[in-house]
């Protein structure tokens, strides 16, 4: 039996069903509690399970996050919420220096399961330094996992997994999806971390999406039907580990490849993937695969410069015509 | 507070500027109030975008405090940032542009509400991440003191004041810039707009000691005082004494300043975390209305003068409004311009925004951005 | 400190442990100092890399604070952290192993020096950015109690001790720490290892307020205290009144222990910075001179029985460090082991280090690494 | 003229010779005047500029980073060192959403002259708190420039333009480097910001490398030559901007490409160029883009497994092996 829930009740359920199973989980963040979390993400939470496991934080990001992480040496399971992944700059040593590694500075004495999540891109005319796409920046990382989910179904699924896994995962969420519904089972399931699904066939040109990019596409993809290209929409969902044998078997079939990334192009997960899908597919590929990204900026305020800044459905139509030398 | 240099008044000696100072103040302050109020109109009718946080109730912090300073003595703040950038002299027509994202904007519109810049008038922004300002406005007092005696020779002259908010006092970023400020003797005031609020949050929820934040001053052997900021004399009168001290002898100082916003955190904040009660509280503190009983109690001026004021700054302010309605959408040319100093690649340089420019055109300069 | 429970003890009523405990302890400093001299021989020597920090001087802070400690009181600290693993009951030769990049070392040769871990014995590190293991501290603490009060329904237990240097103290995550450990009431003593230098930097050059480092704790309201290093009784009585009082209180403290660190800050150090007579009036107070003394003068212990041990000490090294050296340099498989806790892609998941491992096996257990 | 001078002492030249010239720069960071340097690279400054222009700093990165791009506001230029790049984390904020963005969030008000210096990458033994190779973490992010010099002489060169950039520039040196010699003319000169080097030609592969891995790859190419594979090693000397011109240029002769990056593979530098050269080149490479990466685990201290782990000359040879379809 599937409802139809918002984007951000699949992560509330997805949490506060782990909570009730494992006494060991806890939620930490900014607003998260009292005030019902900045993007309402945790509603209600507080009253569930009470102020000792969902947790209001000072804006101290290193300091939570870092204690969070030293909570896992004695198995606790913590989920710290970023208001914006754009805060956890302040918080990049904790996240990135020990989270990732104590497991291996440790010899594998103590691992890390822990989960880190909050909104990540652009919200809407938010400037440049509350914009970040930290996949790009972050993913750089042994050590760590990192899931962007599109819709409420994998949101829920992959929030589950990521909670459940031993290792810790970065949860990529867009507040631009927060409000999107979807359907998502009554019953008890998971989305395992590092496996793609295909969200539109097609046979003419692969396009590789991660999280909100994903409906970008799939404008394009209506698009570009019209002119005759039928579209594979990839949806990557997990971006550490990388499915690369999904992206290796579409494009077998279609021969060309168009990845789409949200975030800055330089050593890029859109570099990443073009790189690995050169390598695999070389003798299959009919063109060099083509990248849309954002553009090359720090994101800009004005309306209009920010939408011309996203990868947005123009630039894929013009991407996978180039690709497919029907430009 | 040790002051060794003779010419320092103690705050209840500084004598009260006389009246067209005074209207200034009054000006200024129904100024940034109207511009707030203009804002959020303009926020719900889509005019504007992002996040917005207004000022209203603070006025007297931002007004009183700069009223104490020199024009040349550069201000920092965080994202809520209007009142600073008014009081510092930005014409409220660019501020709107700037938050319609117009090209006419103090930053073209790529920088929005968040990030008002108005450097001519050594106002640094603007700045969104909650604390990192106050690093840059410890560089500020740096560079000024750095200036005056390492390159010019001679001794330090100016003062910085850092805005930050009290939830601001909980990231580490503060706490490494005020020490810094301390072990390099910098001129610098950090102004701790203390709200109450960080958010939903009270601060004595998520700030030890959050009861008395002079506190955070001792672990630095920082000099401190808690002021009233609802009034606006009162904030000049303490803010001049503590400016010219810092001023005499190139030390930082950490005043905490009383303060209640009357608005939500941002525009889509309900409130809920507060009672009516003490926000109706708060409301009868109004910085405006205390300072308008002062004049016309002290019979500087008259009912009917402020009413005048208040009308005239209200069509000042809708006409800025419309001005800035008009005012171009940037051309997508600019979303790679002021990337990079210089032209490479897909970059085209940079240049200084358009009212910039004009001034120092009619000012007979160059006008190039260089 | 407004201890409300009953069973505290004020320091100086907290009784001298018994002549076990003290040689005990004895014990301890001597197998910390002979390790330390053999590391430095060792380091010479090209049998371990990167960077040795050693503890020579500092002894009595770990042995102390440990021994006022439960057994099962997290404890952590930064990378000079040889001497709290050994007196949280590290073998030697597993030390040893561990600097010399051996599949034996603790961290299976992949943390080296900087990371001494040792979580059977509530050791958690061994940590090498200045400060970050503040908030990991927190995060000890703030799990023990979670444990003890949400999960079991108890009361709290256990108290974590994080131990730190006087340099770190100008790292903002410190402070969040801090400040994070008030508000939700964690029981945790930051033990600041105050010997006065940050690599060359005298404390006084760059921390604001460096002769008082307990208005650090001002700041957050917290319980602080300076206690002298160099005096194992003397840091034992201190902490356990300190300990106990965060056990009953679940309370934080910061605790300010005067001491000196004998050698350079790491191998490379020609301490330029500080005189031959600053360093001989330290070593005049080396604390296991000063237990030595009381235990001959109290008549506990003879020379004889000293020099006994000292040399039982040193045999006990040697052979820990020969078995250190026949131990294999980890396979080049291990790279790509402990990476991740499960295994995908070229990551082959985790498993605990051959010493713990072992003692399972000895103990009954599965001994897998799960 | 041309003396032979250490790679610390040509970095030491270039900051002392525009200090001399220009007031407005000064040196900032831990132990770098009374101590001389943590790696001597500022050894004699503190005498020559006194406290005032060279001047120790508390454990306080991302404070005394941020006190410096304040103070560019009001037209210094400040060099910044970070006595590793791997305490640089604790001041992402600052270096990322700070420096590079001002000029943009002020719609051209305030540029950021600031140079950013230090140690990058394995140091020996150093573990995986302190070995990283930011290139890959921070070069995602526009606005910066990047330099990575492999030799005195680039690294006097780069960084006198690095202090005379209007932008700021992270400077990349490797420890492992600072020692070596070479030869510095006496005149002035200046190596410019994005211009690559050939640092050896060669006719069969073309192997593109950054900073330290120069020597890597030379010593695989002198192997590879004795099998009769004549490589071509490109010195990339800057990493933003990339002279991807001249990478083209060449790999057009080779129609082979290697990349060497000390880096880690996922979102790194190397996958950039990967991506680039098959966007650039795809009618002329004759195989895909073949990479040698740090491996990707965090930095182990054993020296065996740290050698193993990092872009050495076997790993290198290999890959032009493979590459040249020589394997
Ligand atoms: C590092 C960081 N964390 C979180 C945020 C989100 N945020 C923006 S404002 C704010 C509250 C700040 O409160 P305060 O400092 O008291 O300033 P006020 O809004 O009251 O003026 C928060 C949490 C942010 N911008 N930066
Ligand atoms: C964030 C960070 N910055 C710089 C360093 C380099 N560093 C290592 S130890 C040290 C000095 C620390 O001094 P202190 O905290 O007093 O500890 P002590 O060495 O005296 O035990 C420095 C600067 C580091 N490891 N991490
Ligand atoms: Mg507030
Ligand atoms: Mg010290």
């Amino acid at each position: 039996m599937a409802r139809e829930i918002e984007f951000r009740e699949a992560l509330r359920e997805a949490m506060s069903e782990e909570m009730r199973v494992d006494p060991r989980v806890f939620l930490i963040g900014e607003e998260v509690a009292d005030y019902d979390g900045a993007y309402k993400v945790s509603k209600g939470m507080l009253e569930e399970f009470g102020p000792r496991r969902i947790i209001d934080a000072p804006i101290s990001e290193s300091g939570f996050a870092g204690m969070g992480i030293g909570a896992t040496m004695l198995g606790l399971r913590p989920i710290i919420e970023f208001m914006s992944w754009s805060f956890s700059l302040v918080a990049a040593d904790q996240i990135l220096n020990n989270a990732p590694k104590i497991l291996y500075m440790s010899g594998g004495q103590l691992g890390c399961p822990i989960v880190f999540r909050g909104n990540d891109g652009a919200g809407g005319q938010l400037g440049s330094t509350h914009s970040w796409c930290v996949e790009s920046l972050y993913a750089n990382v042994p050590g760590l996992k990192m899931v962007i989910p599109s819709n409420p179904y994998d949101a829920k699924g992959l929030m589950k997994s990521a909670i459940r896994d031993d290792n810790p995962v970065f949860c990529l969420e867009s507040e631009r999806l927060l409000s999107i519904t979807g359907d998502v089972p009554e019953e008890e399931y998971v989305v395992p971390i590092g496996k793609a699904v295909v969200r539109r066939p097609g046979s003419d040109c692969t396009i590789v999406a991660f999280g909100r990019t994903v409906y970008f596409c799939d404008e394009a993809a209506d698009e570009l039907a019209k002119e005759g290209i039928d579209c594979e929409i990839l949806d990557m969902r997990s971006i550490r580990p990388l499915d690369l044998d999904a992206i290796v078997e579409s494009v077998r079939r279609t021969n060309y490849c168009v990845v789409v990334d949200q975030s800055w192009s330089f050593a890029s997960v859109g570099s990443e993937v073009a790189a690995e899908v050169h390598k695999a597919c070389f003798d299959d590929l009919d063109n060099h695969v083509h990248r849309v990204h954002n553009d090359d900026v720090p994101a800009p305020y004005s309306y209009e410069l920010e939408q011309e800044m996203l990868p947005n459905a123009r630039k894929i139509c013009e991407a996978v015509r180039a690709a497919t030398y029907n430009a | 507070m040790t002051a060794t240099s003779t010419n320092i008044l103690k705050a209840h000696d500084v004598p009260i500027p006389d009246v067209d100072v005074l209207r200034g103040w009054l000006l200024d302050m129904l100024r940034i109030r109207e511009f707030e109020v203009r804002s959020m109109q303009a926020y719900q009718n889509k005019l504007a975008g992002g996040f917005l946080h207004v000022y209203n109730g603070q006025e007297a912090v931002a007004v009183g405090c700069l009223g104490a300073m020199r024009p040349t003595d550069p201000v920092i703040t965080a994202y809520r940032d209007h009142g600073h950038a008014l009081a510092r002299g930005l014409d409220p027509k660019i501020g709107f542009a700037e938050l319609f994202g117009r090209i006419d904007g103090c930053a073209k519109g790529k920088g929005g509400s968040m990030h008002f810049f108005d450097c001519d008038n050594y106002m640094f922004g603007g700045h969104g991440i909650v604390g990192a300002q106050c690093p840059l406005g410890t560089g500020l007092a740096f560079a000024t003191k750095y200036m005056d005696e390492v390159v010019n020779g001679g001794r330090s002259e100016s003062v910085t004041a850092c805005f930050l908010g009290d939830g601001a006092l909980n990231q580490g970023a503060v706490h490494e810039a005020m020490n810094l400020a301390a072990i390099y003797d910098l001129p610098i005031v950090f102004c701790v707009e203390n709200n109450r609020y960080a958010m939903g949050t009270a601060i004595d929820r998520c700030t030890a000691s959050g009861g008395q934040i002079t506190n955070r001053a001792v672990a630095f052997g920082m000099e401190a005082r808690t002021i009233r900021g609802m009034d606006v004399i009162e904030v000049y009168r303490e803010m001049k004494e503590i400016v010219d001290w810092c001023r005499a002898e190139s030390k930082p100082f950490f005043l905490d300043i009383d303060t209640y916003r009357f608005k939500g955190h941002s525009m889509s904040d309900p409130r809920k975390y507060r009672t009516n009660e003490e926000e109706a509280e708060f409301e009868a503190h109004d910085p405006i209305g205390n300072l308008s009983r002062y004049l016309t109690s002290s019979k500087l001026m008259t009912e009917e003068e402020i009413k005048a004021m208040s009308k005239s700054v209200r069509s000042e302010i809708r006409e800025a409004l419309e001005w800035a309605k008009k005012s171009p959408v940037p051309d997508m040319s600019e979303l790679h311009h002021d990337v990079y100093a210089d032209t490479w690649g897909p970059y085209t340089g940079t240049s200084l925004p358009r009212y910039m420019l004009e001034k120092r055109q009619a000012e007979g300069g160059s006008g190039d951005g260089a």
